[in-house]
């Protein structure tokens, strides 16, 4: 790629990036209400990632995100996933059964599904970033 | 009859194509791409089975009654995610492969490992 | 024929193209792109099916996340397919066997669309009609993902886990030291 | 709290996978898997207490009523599966420090041991599972973290093994997925009790029939089915030690228990057998495997390779067991199942021992072993009798069972073939002996070896199954005992 286009390149990736993070974000927290949930969100926001890595150079993408915290991201969500389930139970309910979480019914789904979600998006985008790495690290 | 089951059946050849990749070529990634048309193409048989004549995407508003079935749309969502794991698991088995043997051939790598004796 | 009918049979005819012209085709870039077209057509033919969310994560992942993890394998491996003799006969007959089980398993099915299949009256429709009752929340399939069937959707996040656990594992930084040969 | 035990079976290797990532001193991470392993164990031995007193346990998950939610069900046979599975998985830990310190890059142990949790998850989360769609996720679970574990044995091969593996396994998975599909089509239900209601209504539809056929394929693929076997052996004579000594003690097993909770839970047992004629399937495909890879097994020279092969062999046993169509059939399969778990187990524990030593499992090299590694050795002696199956070891009654149900439905043939596979053991046995007791080393390398006895934390566990072995020779109130209530439940 020689210098000009490369200049275009990024001051458009420049724009977009953050277009796509909020698109992610959006995407997150309005699967109740159309399509969308945690799986999209993650895979749209590892995209934004993975085109700041291509278009920067994968180490300074991993300036700013480094591979351990990706992992941990990972851990992270499955565990906030999980911990719900584990919340539920350690509240008198069964595993995953968000009604004990809270007393209003709808409420207490919402937040369940909300908490899910957005274990989900957290570990998805994390993994995708992730093996994006290792497999660009692999090929040098 | 014919318009029927024609969604299915084209279904099915599409699934028999992609397997037919899957165990007739040689390159591994080719394999791997092969796999992931003969997975795409289960998917859509699932989600024929949910479309219902007349109805809309299962995203409840007050103007109808009449949906397509909601759950093989969950079931698929997670065969994807499978999917892109079996994917890039299998990638990055190749990317080994490659630097262990040279090559991501099926029949090199047979001889390869016939020159090398067992142990 | 109405509108719907006629979509969803150019984007079938068009998927079926795809496949055979990526069977035929050497280069692994231009096989990786095609299949990347094929995941594309195929949220297409989701979106006419009604399956809005599939369409979203199928073109996002089909389409997007794994065609980019397959340009970073044949970046490793090389673009070239190496071209050595193929199995024929048998191959065919095994999809010939498979294929010709699923044709015979279709002639009992309900019709394609058939509002009274037993798919649709069983469980679905207290998805449909109770959910906003229960769940309070408008998508009926973030609904069954969440909730009714949320345990799968932890499976589906360990499944994902686990090929990040795996490409690690493999790829990882130290896999220069131990290497095979 | 015991209400949550079915849950509990497959959430604390779950939650433990993650948390495995992030301990970072090798050592802390296999006792992590340890500790876990073994609280599966006393969780399953809880379970099969309960399900003694209170019958069929149902676990709602989510709370919601099955088929709505996804439902845990817990009877006799899921609780039988699940004790043998957390048992040998126990074992297997316990020994498994030392071998896997040596054979993994110590960096990326705890990713390892996160792997191998993981695929504990999966097998356990398929038993206690009462979903056909669950059953897949976690079937994919524990397939996709055995295809990595695979791959990271020493030699190269257990790359393409491991890939080859990928393809096979993805495919049996894709048309179990298949038949899935084609069931949910015709009941609009994915639980499998509520399904067992439905089908005898709808035995005639030719979907059915495909989807009787999809899952066949599909579960053979799983299990190791000749001719769907291929992948097997080069999976097990590659992969690291330890990972064959668990795969092979529990992941085809688990894939057996599919088998006979699909065709004889989900599908009622006469359905399968007198309408899909399951028995004409299973029978002769059986019969050629026990006599093709006893065959084989006896030419290899990689003796991991030869116990693979074995073991697609003994496969063919607990296939023709259930193959004959009859309760006493399907137990025999069952007690097969029990038994060979222990047996193969120790025998791969044992080679896991060799390969610490030596670094070899190449037969010449097992030259004088008998004097070197004396303990390994007579253990590989005691478990071989219990595979040829003579009497007072566990082989000889899980023989037996399967030949006498074969005698009782008149199967001539197949009781031959039993007896014939049963010599063609003694032969390969008998080449594993030859050599350690009866060669002197050839290779200078080997003859300056120091080799010297296994450590104690891998003999001990290797001895445990040997007295297992002999032990459930002679008491068989669980092994058969437990099997007979599991199965006559199906059948009634």
């Amino acid at each position: 790629m020689d210098r000009r286009t490369s200049l275009i390149v990024r001051e458009v990736c420049r724009l977009i990036i953050p277009a796509v993070m909020l698109f992610a974000l959006y995407v997150q927290f309005h699967g109740e209400y159309g399509p969308g949930g945690g799986f999209q969100a993650g895979v749209i926001f590892a995209a934004a990632v993975i085109l700041y890595a291509l278009v920067h150079g994968r180490q300074k993408a991993q300036q700013i995100l480094p591979t351990n915290t990706v992992v941990r991201f990972i851990v992270a969500g499955i565990l906030l996933y999980a911990g719900v389930g584990v919340t539920t139970m350690v509240m008198g309910g069964n595993f995953l059964d968000y009604d004990v979480l809270l007393h209003g019914h709808q409420q207490a789904q919402h937040l369940g599904i909300f908490l899910i979600e957005l274990g989900v998006g957290i570990t998805v985008g994390a993994v995708m970033i992730a093996i994006f790495y290792t497999l660009d690290e692999f090929s040098e | 009859m014919i318009a029927d089951y024609f969604n299915y059946w084209v279904v099915i050849v599409l699934m028999m194509m992609g397997f037919y990749i899957v165990i007739s070529d040689s390159n591994l990634i080719k394999k791997i791409i092969g796999l992931n048309i003969f997975q795409t193409s289960v998917f859509i048989l699932f989600i024929s089975m949910s479309k219902v004549k007349g109805g809309t995407a299962p995203i409840l508003i007050a103007e109808t009654d009449l949906y397509s079935n909601p759950l093989p749309h969950v079931l698929i969502l997670t065969a994807i995610v499978v999917s892109v794991s079996t994917t890039a698991l299998g990638l990055a088995i190749i990317a080994r492969i490659h630097r262990a043997y040279d090559t991501v051939d099926e029949t090199a790598i047979h001889e390869q490992d016939d020159l090398q004796d067992d142990n | 024929m109405d509108i719907e009918t006629i979509v969803n049979f150019s984007l079938l005819t068009m998927l079926a193209l795809t496949v055979v012209v990526l069977i035929r085709m050497k280069s692994l870039l231009a096989i990786v792109l095609s299949s990347g077209v094929y995941s594309f057509l195929s949220a297409g033919l989701f979106v006419a099916m009604d399956a809005v969310d599939v369409a979203f994560t199928e073109a996002a992942v089909g389409a997007g996340i794994t065609t980019v993890l397959l340009l970073a394998a044949i970046s490793i491996t090389g673009r070239r397919q190496t071209v050595s003799k193929h199995k024929r006969f048998l191959p065919l007959a095994v999809i010939t066997i498979t294929g010709a089980a699923l044709i015979y398993g279709t002639l009992d099915m309900p019709p394609y669309g058939d509002p009274m299949a037993p798919i649709h009256t069983h469980v679905a429709p207290h998805y449909l009609t109770q959910s906003s009752e229960e769940i309070g929340i408008p998508n009926v399939v973030t609904s069954v993902l969440a909730s009714y069937r949320g345990y799968d959707t932890l499976g589906e996040v360990a499944v994902i886990f686990t090929a990040a656990v795996g490409v690690l594992l493999l790829l990882g930084r130290t896999a220069k030291k131990g290497e095979h040969k | 709290m015991l209400g949550h035990l079915p849950a509990l079976q497959v959430i604390i290797p779950l939650i433990s996978a993650p948390v495995c990532v992030l301990i970072t001193r090798a050592s802390w991470a296999w006792l992590l898997a340890t500790i876990v392993s073994i609280a599966s164990f006393v969780i399953a031995v809880l379970l099969v207490h309960e399900v003694s007193a209170h019958g069929v346990l149902s676990y709602h998950l989510g709370g919601w009523e099955p088929p709505l939610g996804i439902e845990y069900r817990i009877d006799h046979l899921s609780a039988y599966v699940l004790t043998i599975v957390a048992a040998t998985a126990s074992i297997t830990m316990v020994a498994a420090r030392k071998s896997i310190e040596q054979e993994i890059p110590s960096e990326k142990i705890n990713l390892f041991f996160s792997a191998y949790l993981l695929c504990l998850t999966g097998l356990l989360g398929i038993v206690v599972s009462g979903d056909a769609f669950n059953i897949f996720v976690f079937l994919e679970i524990s397939s996709l973290s055995s295809y990595a574990l695979i791959a990271m044995g020493r030699d190269r091969r257990s790359l393409t093994a491991a890939y080859q593996y990928l393809i096979m396994g993805t495919i049996g998975a894709t048309f179990i997925l298949i038949g899935v599909g084609l069931l949910y089509m015709l009941t609009g239900t994915l639980n499998i009790h509520d399904l067992q209601q439905k089908i005898p209504a709808i035995v005639d539809s030719r979907t059915l029939h495909a989807a009787f056929a999809f899952l066949t394929a599909g579960i053979s693929l799983k299990i190791a089915l000749f001719p769907l076997h291929l992948w097997l052996p080069n999976a097990y004579a590659h992969a690291p030690s330890m990972i064959t000594v668990f795969l092979s003690a529990t992941a085809t097993k688990v894939s057996v228990y599919v088998m006979l909770r699909f065709f004889f839970g989900l599908f009622p047992p006469d359905i399968s057998l007198e309408q899909f004629h399951l028995g004409k399937i299973l029978l002769p495909l059986s019969i050629i495997a026990i006599l093709t890879a006893s065959f084989v097994a006896v030419f290899q020279e990689n003796i991991k390779r030869m116990l693979a092969y074995s073991s697609v062999a003994q496969i063919g046993y607990m296939t023709l067991g259930i193959g004959l169509g009859s309760a006493n059939g399907a137990i025999a399969g069952m007690v097969y199942l029990f038994n060979h778990a222990i047996i193969k187990g120790g025998l791969f524990l044992a080679m896991a021992c060799v390969v610490l030593r030596t670094g070899s499992v190449r037969l010449e090299d097992f030259s004088g072993l008998g004097k070197r590694m004396p303990w390994t050795m007579a253990a590989i002696v005691l478990l071989g009798l219990g595979l040829i199956g003579i009497p007072f070891t566990g082989g000889f009654v899980s023989k037996w069972y399967v030949l006498s149900a074969a005698i009782e439905q008149g199967h001539w043939l197949a009781a031959v073939v039993i007896v014939g596979g049963s010599l063609l053991t003694i032969l390969y046995i008998w080449k594993i002996i030859e050599y350690a007791y009866f060669k002197t080393p050839v290779s200078a390398k080997l003859q300056n070896l120091t080799t010297h006895e296994a450590p104690r934390q891998m003999l001990l566990p290797l001895w445990l199954l040997v007295i297992g072995n002999f032990y459930f020779g002679l008491d068989t109130s669980f092994s058969l005992g437990y099997a007979s209530t599991a199965i006559q439940t199906l059948f009634r």
